[in-house]
């Protein structure tokens, strides 16, 4: 078994106080996996990835990131720890430039010339755009860019809010083809997904998720055919 | 179209250059309890927004029992007999659950500034009328032992069923839910979910965007699928369960 | 009516300075500052206590005497003064309040009391009288087509670079940057790696410091008053509402309108003998724009209703 | 909510504002009554002010920072219906409106204004309707300020009293006289208190109206009032209108306190005044501003002493100095620690309109 990176221990958290979205959640992120969070619509998804950044604070349970724990550091801290995340909307700095949403997200690197580079020359249309103003790529691009300004730091673990939301089938295509050149590259990878099959499929490993409480977890292809999370999404007969 | 009550034709809404709403033909007929589902971000927000005349349609016309209500005021609409809830509960927080109640069943000759002044004993009998009636709404749907406390001291559940009596108070003729189970608990959904079939059973015309498709396929006459803002199924709840499109737009697919 | 657009370019400079200052502030911390006015004064005031000669006893009780500095360095420390004072109500006002959850319109009056207190305070302790700045009297001259003074002219020119030096700090430095985007979305930017906190310390500071200097440059060109900032502060929202809240080119170019617009209305037909007036025109304007298009003229849409 | 809490905190409100009365008492023990007179009179005619700014903001929520001009107008309005004298010569107008007219016509003035500022409220966010209505209000004074020929401008407007003074009635010139009272200003505190307690008779009435639960309604959520079938414009300005209204009486009660009226009386300070008042007292309260005004004014008239301890020989400018600086003091103190003032129910205080 490779080394753990992420360890969550019955995380209870919520935006309001009192009112728990996430009541009991358990998770494990090993090095150089893929591993997809599905569920129905109001399951706790994304509120669990910003609990994990510190965006929202956690009630009960505890984080541990790389066997050391963290929980309810604050976020800019945790970026550090080696955490990237790429939000589900809001993903990138509309009036900045290309290379300034990439400046911004290397503002913790040292060598920050060369970390953009490496960018550049992994995400071409980066380089080719990067005077436009985020705001008016389509997106699909923003996306990419969404992951090139999380990848800057290094992360060992990024974290992505359904990469594929409102993009077109091609362009589903090339975030998924670009997440997994990433994780070619040795990057972890959390991902909570709408399209339950695609992530599944390409995942190593999924957790489902149900009213903030993990329901099923396993190996990505046996969820992909067990009727139980075909149940949780359309419902028993 | 004497027994649709409502329908939309060619309605189109785009946010930026998101299209949120793109529905070509649509209604619906007196009586019935249809749901409207699709994954995240198909637009059935949005749709009640539109109908309900939170937002005006770019383009396209929506009719009312044959009235065009395409740009209306909202309040106009509800007027007519639509009424709406949202999918995050709005009640008046500082405000108690029976004047909530009041505030909705109360007719706007009654709210008016100069009978407020006057206080006829019409108007006192047509109040105390009113609190009656909302005692008894409250009492159905299990909140009466809150009636004078602060809406916003009620759980996530008991404003649900606020803003449901809130609704019905004033007998509309057609009701659009929104997300009327969302963040509700199992006991208390199976007693949302008969109220709604209750509610349905007296004739009132229901519209319903629900997460939860065990219990729209429980109680759904229709079931209407959206997604990416345009209708893909609409059919019985047999059908939708197992039409490939629908299992489609909420899993995906394996490769495409 | 080429005098009144040059008047109207000085008092364009001063708003523009300090509607910059006033829409950074807002764009970063949503906060409408209604004391805005008051720091805007201190700058004036700090600038006259370091500068006045040791025999001028007006300031502070007059007991204190001025500290009769060079004029160059009292504009220079009444800055940095201005930089401290808005850094210090961040840390021990502004930022517990929004630790707090404290809401907008909270934080909105609070800063009413603040801007009442703080400009009584300069009238306790740098009393009611209108002073003016050790400067000697200049006779006007012609530039281009316009009469002013040398020092009024010095104030134009400085201004317009100051503004272009801001632009270009907010648009090439690191830290310009981390202000637009914290802007853009607080929680993105601290998903960078970026602590929100320091960058809305560094915002109240640096808008602090613009407003100190706006207030230098309103005082040489008029006077110094206890009231000098709420004076002006009305037609700084006006500016600001005009090129869109939150843009700081739009800031730039509405408050230069705005004082134009001000100088200029006292020359048209209908003010003839009106000329108190003319602050009402501007914020006229301001209202109908609000009302029109109120995400101003270079403000992107957004919703405000 | 009990009946029992609402009693507790009246009766805190009541023993706070006897004990600051009894503060006047204390501290001069020569002429306090006449100091308690002109007290008095200047917190019934704020404190009606503060009402109606409440209709405002704490009924509706609607954050107005116009204020001022909606009492301007209705001092405007009336004084110069009825027979006066303004401007640098003293132009005297013989001919005018009896007092009671004049009265109901400025009134009627300042809710039209208040409609006419009611009118952004229709699109504009919290922050923006504070900008826009601070605005306006200023507007109103410069032009009131640049119309001489018709206010009088800076000159003012002056010999107006009288239209108002003929009624008094004659009681108060014998307990007048006995008490060193000046009669003048006597009836005009009566005036103020008077129209205070119709006022909130007014407002209790409305309050748990079917029309004041809907203004409730709107300052709660605006879209769940329009879901549900009514106009929430229509009420947003309709508040507008009985607040300004209520504004008016008590700007032309201020005008003859003062005897001559001037348009510095109307600057945006006057509108902070009475934001402090009814915050102090309660937003969303009725009496509320009652007692928060009858404090606020104990403050500022025994604030003078803190000036003179602070200062040898203080001057006028000092004194006025240290009393605004109070007033800032006290509205960012009660903002920061109790919004919710001293009547304001705690269940009430969640502040953030939108």
């Amino acid at each position: 078994m490779n080394k753990t990176i992420l360890e969550c221990n019955g995380i209870a958290a919520g935006y309001v106080k009192g009112l728990n979205i996430l009541q009991g959640v358990d998770l494990v992120v090993h090095e150089g996996e893929i591993v997809s969070i599905i569920g129905p619509n109001g399951a706790g998804k994304s509120t669990l990835l910003k609990a994990i950044m510190g965006l929202i604070k956690v009630s009960a349970g505890r984080f541990y990131i790389n066997g050391i724990e963290k929980t309810n550091l604050s976020t800019h801290k945790i970026v550090t720890e080696g955490i990237g995340y790429v939000p589900q909307v809001a993903n990138v700095f509309p009036s900045l430039t290309i290379e300034e949403n990439l400046e911004i997200g290397a503002w913790s690197v040292n060598n920050k010339k060369e970390s953009i580079k490496n960018i550049y020359t992994n995400f071409p249309m980066l380089s080719e755009r990067k005077k436009d103003k985020a705001g008016n790529l389509s997106g699909g691009q923003r996306q990419i860019l969404a992951l090139a300004r999380a990848l800057i730091t290094s992360p060992s673990l990024l974290l992505l809010d359904e990469p594929s939301a409102g993009l077109s089938p091609v362009a589903i295509n090339e975030v998924f083809d670009s997440i997994k050149e990433i994780n070619d590259s040795g990057v972890s990878i959390l991902l909570v997904e709408q399209n339950a099959k695609r992530a599944l499929a390409f995942s190593d490993r999924g957790y489902v998720l149900d009213q903030g409480r993990n329901a099923y977890q396993g190996k990505g292809e046996e969820l992909l055919n067990d009727p139980r999370v075909i149940d949780l999404y359309l419902g028993k007969l | 179209m004497s027994n649709n009550l409502i329908s939309v034709n060619n309605l189109k809404k785009s946010f930026g250059g998101l299209k949120a709403v793109d529905v070509q033909e649509l209604s619906f007929k007196e009586g019935e309890l249809t749901s409207i589902i699709g994954p995240n971000g198909a637009g059935k927000t949005t749709f009640f927004d539109l109908i309900s005349g939170f937002q005006d349609a770019d383009s396209g016309s929506i009719f009312l029992k044959d009235k065009d209500i395409s740009n209306a005021q909202p309040y106009k609409i509800a007027r007519m007999g639509m009424v709406r809830t949202f999918q995050l509960t709005k009640v008046f927080d500082r405000m108690t659950v029976m004047e909530n109640l009041l505030f909705s069943g109360s007719n706007i000759k009654n709210d008016s500034f100069l009978r407020s002044f006057i206080k006829l004993n019409s108007q006192k009998l047509y109040e105390s009328n009113l609190r009656e009636k909302a005692n008894e709404i409250m009492n159905d749907l299990n909140i009466g032992h809150m009636a004078n406390s602060y809406a916003r001291e009620l759980s996530g559940g008991q404003k649900k069923l606020l803003e449901l009596a809130r609704s019905i108070i004033n007998e509309p003729e057609i009701l659009l839910l929104d997300e009327p189970l969302a963040g509700v608990n199992p006991k208390l959904a199976e007693d949302i979910l008969s109220l709604i079939t209750k509610l349905s059973d007296s004739g009132i015309t229901i519209l319903m965007v629900e997460h939860n498709i065990e219990a729209v396929m429980k109680i759904s006459e229709r079931i209407v699928v959206l997604a990416e803002g345009s209708l893909i199924a609409d059919g019985i709840p047999n059908e939708i369960r197992t039409d490939s499109n629908v299992i489609e737009a909420y899993l995906g697919k394996a490769d495409e | 009516m080429l005098d009144q657009l040059g008047n109207g370019l000085l008092l364009g400079i001063i708003i523009s300075v300090a509607s910059v200052a006033l829409s950074l502030l807002y764009g970063v911390t949503r906060i409408v500052n209604f004391a805005h006015g008051e720091i805007i004064a201190l700058g004036a005031i700090a600038t006259l206590f370091f500068s006045s000669p040791l025999d001028y006893r007006v300031l502070f009780l007059e007991k204190f005497s001025p500290l009769g500095l060079n004029f160059a360095i009292s504009c220079f420390l009444a800055i940095v003064v201005c930089g401290l004072f808005g850094g210090l109500l961040e840390v021990f006002l502004f930022r517990p309040l929004r630790k707090n959850d404290v809401g907008n319109i909270a934080v909105l009056v609070v800063t009413i009391g603040l801007s009442i207190l703080v400009r009584h305070l300069y009238l306790l302790f740098a009393t009611g009288k209108v002073q003016n700045f050790p400067l000697e009297l200049q006779r006007r001259q012609t530039y281009l087509f316009f009469d002013m003074t040398p020092r009024n002219f010095n104030v134009l020119i400085a201004g317009i670079i100051v503004m272009i030096i801001v632009g270009l700090l907010l648009t090439y430095t690191r830290l310009g940057k981390a202000m637009r985007a914290v802007r853009d979305s607080e929680e993105l930017s601290s998903v960078s790696g970026i602590n929100s906190d320091n960058i809305i310390l560094i915002t109240w500071v640096s808008s602090s410091m613009l407003a100190g200097l706006a207030g230098i440059f309103q005082a040489t060109i008029n006077d110094v008053r206890w009231n000098m900032g709420f004076l002006i502060l009305l037609l700084i929202f006006a500016g600001t509402v005009l090129g869109g809240i939150g843009t700081s080119f739009g800031a730039m170019v509405g408050g230069l309108m705005i004082g134009i617009m001000v100088q200029v209305s006292v020359g048209l037909p209908f003010m003839e003998g009106h000329t108190e007036a003319k602050n009402a025109v501007a914020l006229a304007v301001m209202i109908l724009i609000l009302l029109f298009r109120p995400q101003g003229i270079f403000g992107k849409k957004e919703r405000i209703s | 909510m009990t009946s029992t809490k609402i009693s507790f905190r009246f009766m805190f409100a009541l023993l706070v504002t006897a004990f600051s009365i009894y503060l006047v008492f204390f501290l001069n023990p020569d002429g306090a009554l006449r100091i308690l007179l002109n007290l008095l009179t200047f917190a019934g005619i704020y404190g009606l002010s503060a009402i109606g700014l409440n209709v405002h903001f704490g009924w509706t929520g609607l954050l107005n920072f116009g204020h001022a001009s909606f009492m301007g107008v209705g001092a405007y309005v009336t004084l110069l219906l009825m027979p006066h004298a303004a401007g640098r010569e003293g132009e005297v107008t013989t001919t005018g409106l009896p007092f009671f007219a004049a009265l109901i016509i400025g009134i009627i003035a300042a809710a039209l204004f208040g409609l006419l500022l009611g009118l952004p409220a229709i699109r504009l966010r919290g922050d923006y309707l504070a900008i826009v209505t601070i605005a306006a209000a200023e507007i109103f004074r410069l032009l009131v300020r640049d119309l001489e020929s018709i206010t009088g401008g800076v000159y003012g407007i002056i010999n107006y009293t009288e239209n108002f003074q003929k009624y008094r009635p004659l009681f108060i010139d014998n307990f007048s006289g006995n008490l060193g009272f000046s009669p003048s200003q006597a009836w005009v505190c009566l005036a103020a208190w008077v129209s205070i307690f119709f006022t909130v008779l007014l407002l209790k009435r409305l309050t748990n109206s079917p029309w004041g639960r809907a203004l409730r309604a709107v300052r709660e959520d605006e879209d769940a009032v329009r879901a549900m079938g009514k106009n929430a414009v229509w009420l947003k300005l309709q508040s507008f209108m009985l607040g300004a209204g209520i504004a008016g009486l008590s700007g032309v009660l201020l005008a003859f306190n003062y005897g001559s009226l001037e348009t510095t009386v109307f600057i945006p300070l006057l509108t902070f005044y009475v934001w402090a008042i009814m915050i102090l007292g309660g937003v969303g309260t009725i009496t509320g501003p009652i007692f928060g005004s009858i404090i606020f004014w104990v403050i500022i008239s025994e604030t003078d002493r803190l000036a003179y301890l602070l200062f040898e020989n203080a001057n006028g400018q000092q004194l006025a100095g240290v009393r605004f600086l109070l007033v800032g003091v006290l509205i960012m103190f009660l903002m920061i620690f109790r919004p919710s003032g001293l009547l304001g129910k705690k269940e009430e205080l969640l502040l953030d309109v939108k």
